[in-house]
């Protein structure tokens, strides 16, 4: 298998799609500079660069998605997509079901997220949440560079508008992608390693801060089970049922705002349908409710790291000990 | 495949301002009664829409917006499945689900319909890249209020059109009124095309309450952006003669200034023109008016005999 | 105490606080036309119709927010705050700590959300989620006239932006208001009704429904507490764990999409904090993951009804019994 | 208050573009060694960014972008300050918590940077309106790119600012790129200012190169929106010459275009001018030049030596 980067992936997933696909287009602010070789190879009609101007880049993907083509945008970075709420919440998210079913909309939308560039709060805030609590919207987030290619292929598929997060700690590490073909089904989260006394779910870049926690935790005969959920709608609620019906031990670990996030939603799920499994509080690790500094340490301070998820999940298993 | 405007018989667009005024007369005395919801009427400004829809080929893509029941019409839609989606029920062209605001009738050409003022512009230019890219001929006519024009979507969107050549027919039914705003309290200029300029856009404003000059400007306007494959923004100057949403007492408005406007109305004013040139007598005119009243009466007859949607179809639609 | 609608104990609060100071002044699209009486007593500088356009509405409310003035900004309808995120997410709730505190931002949001009206998805749309998502905002939503009277006092007076949601349902409806300084401060719930076998969380429309389901609940002899969150940001959450610590089951209840909603928030917090007391699963009930109907009888069947309710507490009160 | 054009000695200004030359080139070099981090760089800008800030009076506000660090040392602000700012470290303007792209100095009247681009256009109106009703004397200058102009914001900006007759002076330095797209992939018209005078607002475009004629363009404009509290805006046509944000290898650049920028480089221009002139020698030049290294060269010493905020500072000041 080649290893490539994240960033790379996604490129990948795009020429595969767009060999398979003339319906696939793909816009943006840059992009047919940033991937000069997608326009080399399909043209300049479908890979554009756009104006600065996020709200008429996905209305515009909106109104082509629900009339016949299969758009992909970048919007560089999540706190831009502020300037895109109504093209992709209220008609993205919504038109179809307003319309009685006349139209669907097939549109990728990326952007980058997350702690790692030191680029402060308006390029680094982890929204995903909004677009669960969102109707009609798929939203998934890899953690790494072959789910990152499976997904974006299965997304491009997808006849639904899918949000698409990359974290940006994570775009350019490398990691081994299958060639051709490979897709991962949205809504199929990954059991990343397996274990019976406490369950770690994640996704992005915390899903590494929870291998290594798993790491120590073995080292203290606790045997963490670690689940990358990958895809935020649709849940793999499933998965994590069956996992912490197994452990009834959950930490749930991202770096967005706790506050309403992924977190809260996996917290009451568990508390709602597995209540009787648990054997010990439910805990959450996220970010706190503040914007992201820019200044590096306080960045890497935002992001639950791997120490604080080793500690809380021992902590859970103890008191069930005593 | 367009008619040319002189081809289309003047008394086909009395009938079609006469049904629209017929509908919105009905949903009004319903809504009145308590029978039907209130809607954002288009009385007053029949005449900017039945003009601009007959200068259209089918192969032509609509957006419109909440204030759709002229385009609707003109376009051919059937007025008891407009007045069931009105009322919310099974039979309505979006099965109940948008209700007045956001009627889009895929198999007539009008689509993705939003009531966020100014989203019709933020979809247009992706309507008009499918066109281009999927090798339709038809163009995208995009209506918009005065108001839709201050969004900061009419900027983005007339510029990306201008930039990448999209076949846009943009139409700003330019009605004086932004809700219970007047529009000299919220546009800098008096024109909506004199904005559109500014981005290389060609655009003309027309009288929106004479038909035959709204049918001969929109022609020449449509057949214009047929033929660059660039757009065109035709504003209507028209107005909004009963309130924003129904029912409205308008004790807001300068009662001069819309009996000015009332003295044009653009029903009367097609009617006594085709009296005048002989095309129509007095009996003619009521008898349309008549038919007109009766084809709505049995839409509604139609509309209130179609149930309610299932409780339990609440989610139905929301994922393809 | 004098009986006043919600939409108009709004516009006592604004007549007192745009006494009590000459910063505050009020505007939106139709504010100056619908609230004419403003404009009469204040003047057409501080009461003032905007253009269309939210997103510089509520960007011109944050510039003047962070030089000095204490502007109200009328939305309409929740839907259309996707025209304003960068403004309000963006700016309003970051500009302050990227700024290092150099500025502060005074500014109340209102905006109207729910079922009530049949106008569909894109007016009725219950959003406050995204916004406790979101640094450094705050978030209200009263459930009767009392509370947005005093509520909107405190919101106009506090030094952060609120986002102040009125319920489509409740807008129109009497209740009795205390005259004057009545001044509910942010970030306290109200117990409605006191109970030691359930407590039923609640905001906006939906806590009429609890306080209905109680009634019947009692009936049946069970004793259900009812709070009225009123705050969702910042959250009470002593009032939250006190009552549940007390009764030892929850049922959250909401009209927004329960994913990732403020349901799940609560969720999550009373299964970190209150585990150890809690003697069933905890339930949620919340508007399903689909836009709002316009037809009027799915539009009702969207909202969680009191007989859901007492239903899902008298089943959680049984299965400890049993 | 503002000094006239010609009372200000252009060597004054040569050393302002000196200064902001040195410092930009020392986080060029710092971020290539890996010790600071990358920014936006005006290098190439100097000229348009001097020429306003030196026509503004001291009760102005201004609000700038993600390409600030000639607006802010033009205004005076501590280069060190503003390092250790751009280094994360406590010291720094905003206490490390913006870093490069969101510097805001109040105690300088440069308030509420954002580096949404595009929100400059959305805070100016609020900030104007403030100090209208507080009856402040300044006028709020707003710094947006050619990018900006394309977004929405820009639309409801100018609108706004024109029809409540806010005291804004918009300044577009036109620089040719929007990070990675040249402003003809962006834009319908060549000039921002075309989109300006659609709103009734007086506009201009100066050459951004010259200093001089920014300066005396600047000055008429702001006495302009002083005068007549209504808003204007002055175009600066420049050339961003080094990448969008460093590093950059700047691939994508036409080369022609750029070294005919790179000919009219705005410090030559202005100290060969001087030399010209009689006003200044060649050792005079360097010993110019030197003096501003030397003051960033102790900038950067003082930003090194900053400590890094404490990390359980995380949520300091979200909430007031
Ligand atoms: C983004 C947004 N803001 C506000 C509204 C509420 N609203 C509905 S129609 C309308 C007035 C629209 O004015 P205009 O575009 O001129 O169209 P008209 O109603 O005059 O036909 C308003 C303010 C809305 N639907 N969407
Ligand atoms: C809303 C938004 N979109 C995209 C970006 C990413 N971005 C930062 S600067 C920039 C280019 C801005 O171009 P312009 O306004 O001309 O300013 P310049 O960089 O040329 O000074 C872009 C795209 C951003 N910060 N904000
Ligand atoms: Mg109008
Ligand atoms: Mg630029």
């Amino acid at each position: 298998m080649p290893a490539m980067t994240l960033y790379d992936a996604i490129g990948a997933a795009l020429v595969e799609e767009m060999r398979h696909d003339p319906r696939v287009l793909v816009f943006g602010e840059g992009v047919a500079t940033k991937r000069h070789d997608l326009v080399q190879e399909f043209g300049a009609l479908r890979v554009r660069n756009t104006p600065l101007a996020e709200g008429i880049i996905a209305g515009t993907a909106v109104g082509a998605a629900g009339t016949g083509l299969r758009p992909v945008i970048d919007l560089l970075f999540a706190p831009f997509l502020c300037y895109a709420m109504d093209e992709l919440v209220n008609s993205a998210g919504k038109l179809r079901f307003m319309s009685g079913g006349q139209f669907s909309f097939p549109l990728v939308t990326l952007a980058m997220t997350g702690a790692g560039w030191g680029v402060g709060a308006q390029h680094n805030h982890n929204v995903e949440a909004w677009f669960v609590h969102s109707p009609g919207l798929k939203v998934v987030m890899p953690s790494n560079p072959a789910d990152a290619k499976g997904l974006l292929k299965a997304a491009i598929r997808d006849d639904n508008p899918v949000l698409f997060f990359l974290d940006i700690g994570l775009l350019y590490q490398p990691g081994e992608v299958p060639a051709g073909e490979h897709i991962v089904p949205l809504g199929q989260a990954a059991v990343l390693r397996e274990g019976n006394d406490v369950t770690l779910v994640s996704y992005g870049k915390t899903v590494h801060g929870c291998l290594a926690a798993a790491e120590t935790l073995a080292a203290q005969g606790i045997a963490a089970e670690v689940i990358d959920l990958r895809s935020l709608k649709p849940l793999d609620e499933a998965a994590i049922l069956a996992s912490v019906t197994r452990t009834g031990r959950l930490v749930v670990v991202h770096e967005a705002n706790r506050l309403c996030g992924i977190g809260a939603e996996i917290a009451a799920l568990v508390a709602e349908k597995a209540f009787a499994r648990l054997k010990a509080p439910i805990v959450r690790l996220g970010g706190p409710d503040a914007p992201v500094a820019a200044s590096y340490p306080l960045e890497q301070a935002f992001v639950p790291q791997a120490a604080a998820i080793a500690t809380a999940a021992a902590t859970l298993c103890q008191r069930q000990a005593t | 495949m367009t008619p040319a405007p002189h081809e289309i018989d003047p008394r086909h667009l009395l009938e079609q301002m006469l049904l629209i005024r017929a509908y919105e007369e009905a949903i009004v005395a319903g809504s009145a009664a308590g029978k039907v919801p209130g809607t954002c009427t288009s009385v007053g400004q029949e005449a900017a829409a039945v003009g601009v829809v007959n200068a259209l080929s089918g192969d032509d893509l609509i957006l419109t917006n909440h204030r759709s029941a002229g385009h609707l019409l003109a376009r051919g839609a059937n007025p008891g499945r407009l007045l069931a989606e009105v009322m919310g029920r099974r039979d309505g062209y979006c099965g109940g689900r948008s209700g007045s605001l956001h009627i889009s009738v895929k198999e007539l050409g009008v689509v993705l319909t939003s009531t966020i003022v100014g989203a019709e512009l933020s979809l247009a230019p992706g309507v008009a890249l499918s066109q281009t890219m999927l090798g339709k001929p038809g163009i995208v006519v995009c209506f918009l209020g005065d108001g839709a024009a201050c969004e900061g979507s009419f900027h983005e969107s007339l510029n990306l059109a201008a930039l990448w050549n999209l076949p846009i027919l943009y139409v700003c039914e330019n009605n004086h009124w932004q809700a219970f705003v007047h529009r000299r309290e919220a546009m800098s200029r008096e024109h909506v095309a004199t904005w559109a300029q500014s981005y290389g856009i060609p655009a003309s404003t027309v009288d929106g309450n004479d038909v035959s000059a709204v049918l001969t400007a929109a022609t020449a306007a449509a057949a214009q952006v047929r033929a660059s494959r660039r757009p065109y923004l035709l504003e209507t100057w028209t107005y909004r003669t009963r309130g924003h949403f129904e029912p409205d007492d308008q004790g807001y408005v300068d009662p001069a200034e819309r009996d000015a406007w009332l003295a044009r109305d653009p029903i009367a004013l097609c009617r006594d023109r085709l009296v005048a040139a002989g095309s129509l007598d007095a009996a003619g005119a009521t008898a349309l008016a008549a038919r007109a009243a009766d084809h709505i009466a049995g839409a509604l007859a139609f509309a209130e005999a179609s149930p309610y949607p299932a409780p339990d179809a609440l989610t139905d639609n929301v994922y393809a």
